[in-house]
């Protein structure tokens, strides 16, 4: 790896390039062709930066320790030398930008029609979303962390407000109204870590960490819970999960799509630094495990109520978020790559059900699986999108969730916890009858509504279908040839669990 | 018997907005006072952060050319405190200037701030 | 040993919980809207007291115009009376 | 007490919840697998409880089933507890904190 000890040039990119594009997308305000291009080309910048950069560090202030033989070291007691606001890129934020950047591109492009006026607002607002999941998944200090967080969740508002439908509106409000608990809890958390190790960098964090004081350790309990409370907030996990549901049912099915990708990178960043910082604590790994225990069946369960389309999508995508943290709260190398993997496959299988469900959109009569039938005959190459989705989701071998899955499975066997390889196939299975409860009787029912010719709908995009085609490829990319995903999560989850002073 | 200092009498004052500011948002049900209890509960939350760093008997911790270097380590005040609040403030702000507006959309829908009936889960 | 200065925090420290609960227990929201002003200003002074001078300066400037400001532009925009 | 008739009336009751109400076939099939789910789901949980003691473990399992029958259909008692209620949530959200610092402090 060709680490360099000078600050890298492509980190302060990946945070300019979307504050500049939103800034002159606001400026744009309507004018579509200008919209298109701007966004287009700032998107696709972001791609060819997230390939071609290549990993280190970028310190804000501070420097690292500096040894003798050139390399550099991350003591924390070498005075004036400390490591201090610091981003990493490395090939888990490689891979998590390239995919984020590259769904950017995708929603953008699909979202230029979707609005009749405020365009420019709408897509600045998407380039900030895709901003805050870049500085969550990259940071490697607790300023930037919670900064982070608060710019994301008041973003999420934004996105959602845009649809301008009733039901969005109160899901803004009641999302809103809970960053101020999630904010509050991350920065009295900030403050009590400060206050016991003195650094608000992460790595400088856990070497200060005084793990055989009893008197602090109550103090480190309560900054645990307050960070897990936060963890919780950002990702949707159980309590808050009906809240997070309304978010992603009530936006656009394609801004949906770059909403879970920041709330999935939020999940494993903010997962990690509980598991770094928080992991040897007793009980901490239990209480994560029973948090995305929790999640996945209460989300899988809900999921099956829903007579909605978008809804059945929204309880699922909470519920698949609870596989990766399972994953994760394993702690086990395993575990985490599992549960990296999950969420790098989540974010594409759900992109790719999501743009079937914008299709479905298209043709003008919502998405309730009570009124809209036959869609099948009308848009094939629809359906056909959606039951691969399906099956990737629901982890069929040729496709990406597959893999995923089996590892997680492996991964809770070996852990010594069966219940849980079979809480993972449960939520597996529900999956498919889920979602194709919804297929069914919106793509394969026969149309029961005689004047069906009437009621034709905006035409689809085309854009929809290359963008789908595109996903579909990288869900068989994944599934055949998982090690070229698997690669770029390995190193993050061998420094996670034997050297987790390392970004 | 608990000394009435400063610092203990700030953080019950932190502790009190906070209860209240918790209860408003639970309790109340006009969307207007829940806003204001919700600016209620961040200042709790800025009083404690500040109140963590407070030193008895310190000096402000900006060092101006008359501090002495030696003794400016064991009496500023801690400097972690302030730096959170300062953007808690303004995150503050910002996140009371969105609920304000989503409260005005929805009082033009429904001609109501009440809660109750505003946010009804109705969801089709 | 209690200097006018410390008189006055503790003044504050009172001062933030009664405006906070007068806060909201008023019927007319624009008074409810002055009193948290009201409140946040006390807290303004309190954070003088607790040495973090720049925090009171912001706060200040916050408490007076910013935050009110909003609450009553709301407020102009919807309805000024809680309905019963 | 435990007789034919009371049990039969148990189970009409325990069916006839799911065909009221919203008794249409593809909201039907959702409330029952989703009532299916949920009692798998709380078997498992209560099975979690082998960490500890298996015999324990066993009498839950045992205690959990039978609850699971007498309060009939869990899964309405699921959709209310998950609606988006801000109160709801936020009650829900102070109950987490509360047993998450209780379970790390004193566990």
């Amino acid at each position: 790896m060709n680490e360099s000890i000078s600050n890298l040039w492509s980190i302060p990119l990946f945070i300019i390039i979307p504050i500049l594009a939103a800034i002159l997308l606001n400026v744009l305000y309507s004018r579509k062709r200008a919209i298109s291009v701007t966004a287009a080309v700032s998107s696709l910048a972001l791609i060819v930066v997230s390939v071609l950069s290549p990993f280190g560090f970028h310190w804000f202030t501070g420097q690292p320790a500096v040894l003798p033989t050139g390399g550099y070291t991350y003591r924390a007691d070498l005075l004036g030398w400390n490591l201090a606001l610091e981003y990493y890129y490395g090939p888990l934020q490689q891979i998590a930008i390239f995919l984020a950047s590259v769904l950017l591109l995708f929603v953008v492009l699909i979202a230029i029609n979707s609005l009749k006026k405020n365009t420019g607002t709408y897509i600045s607002l998407l380039f900030l979303t895709f901003m805050s999941a870049a500085i969550v998944i990259m940071v490697n200090d607790f300023y930037h962390l919670w900064i982070g967080v608060e710019i994301g969740s008041l973003i999420v508002a934004g996105v959602v407000l845009a649809t301008g439908e009733a039901v969005s509106q109160k899901a803004a409000l009641k999302y809103t109204f809970f960053s101020a608990l999630s904010g509050a809890g991350l920065a009295i958390a900030l403050a009590l870590i400060l206050g016991v190790t003195g650094y608000a960098n992460i790595s400088d964090a856990i070497i200060a960490m005084p793990l055989n004081d009893a008197s602090l350790a109550s103090v480190l309990y309560v900054a645990f819970g307050f960070t897990v409370l936060s963890w919780i907030y950002a990702g949707g996990l159980a309590p808050i999960h009906p809240l997070k549901a309304d978010v992603y049912g009530s936006a656009f099915p394609h801004a949906t799509i770059l909403l879970q990708t920041q709330s999935k990178l939020m999940l494993v960043a903010i997962g990690l630094v509980i598991l770094r910082l928080f992991g040897t604590l007793p009980f901490a790994k239990e209480v994560m495990l029973s948090v995305s225990v929790l999640t996945m069946m209460i989300g899988v369960v809900m999921a099956m109520l829903q007579t909605d389309f978008r809804w059945t999508l929204a309880y699922l995508i909470v519920s698949h978020s609870g596989l990766v943290t399972l994953g994760i709260s394993l702690g086990t190398v395993q575990g985490i790559i599992g549960g990296l993997f999950q969420a790098v496959n989540d974010v594409v299988y759900m992109s790719v059900l999501l743009l079937a469900c914008e299709g479905i959109y298209y043709f003008g009569r919502g998405t309730s699986i009570k009124t809209v039938s036959g869609i099948a005959k009308r848009a094939p190459w629809l359906a056909v999108a959606a039951i691969i989705g399906a099956f990737a989701a629901s982890g069929v071998p040729p496709f990406n969730g597959f893999q995923s899955e089996i590892i997680l499975i492996q991964a809770s066997l070996n852990y010594g916890m069966p219940e849980l390889a079979i809480v993972v196939l449960m939520v597996s299975v529900t999956t498919f009858i889920a979602l194709f409860k919804g297929i069914y009787n919106i793509f394969l029912r026969p149309d029961d509504a005689p004047q069906a010719g009437e009621k034709q709908g905006m035409p689809v995009p085309r854009m929809l279908y290359v963008c789908l085609a595109a996903l579909i490829f990288i869900t068989i990319l994944f599934g055949v040839y998982p090690q070229l995903a698997i690669n770029f999560l390995n190193e993050a989850a061998l420094k996670v669990v034997y050297i987790p002073w390392v970004p | 018997m608990i000394e009435l200092n400063l610092q203990f009498l700030s953080f019950m004052a932190a502790a009190v907005l906070v209860v209240i500011g918790l209860g408003g948002m639970l309790f109340l049900d006009n969307l207007i006072k829940k806003i204001i209890a919700f600016t209620l509960l961040s200042d709790g939350v800025n009083l404690a952060l500040v109140t963590l760093g407070y030193v008895e008997g310190g000096i402000v911790s900006i060092l101006e050319p008359g501090t002495s270097g030696a003794a400016f380590p064991t009496n500023a005040v801690l400097i972690f405190g302030p730096g959170i609040v300062l953007t808690n403030i303004v995150i503050g702000v910002s996140t009371t200037a969105v609920l304000v507006a989503v409260t005005m959309v929805l009082y033009q829908r429904y001609g109501t701030l009440k809660a109750s009936k505003v946010l009804k889960g109705e969801r089709k | 040993m209690i200097d006018a200065f410390m008189v006055i925090a503790y003044v504050m420290v009172i001062g933030i919980a009664i405006g906070a609960v007068a806060a909201l227990l008023q019927k007319d929201l624009l008074r409810a809207a002055f009193l948290s002003g009201a409140e946040s200003i006390a807290l303004a002074f309190l954070f003088q007291a607790l040495l973090a001078p720049d925090l009171g300066l912001t706060q200040a400037i916050v408490a007076t115009v910013l935050m009110p400001g909003i609450i009553i532009i709301g407020i102009f925009k919807t309805r000024r009376h809680e309905e019963e | 007490m435990g007789s034919i008739d009371s049990l039969y009336d148990k189970v009409k009751r325990f069916v006839i919840e799911f065909t009221s109400g919203k008794g249409t076939s593809s909201a039907m099939t959702g409330y029952m697998t989703g009532e299916l789910q949920t009692v798998a789901f709380i078997m498992i949980l209560a099975s979690f409880f082998r960490i500890f003691s298996v015999p324990l473990g066993i009498v839950l399992l045992a205690a959990v089933v039978g609850a699971l029958f007498f309060f009939g259909p869990m899964i309405k008692a699921m959709e209310r507890e998950n609606s988006s209620g801000l109160n709801r949530v936020l009650f829900w959200v102070m109950i987490y904190f509360a047993v998450i610092i209780a379970v790390t402090l004193w566990g």
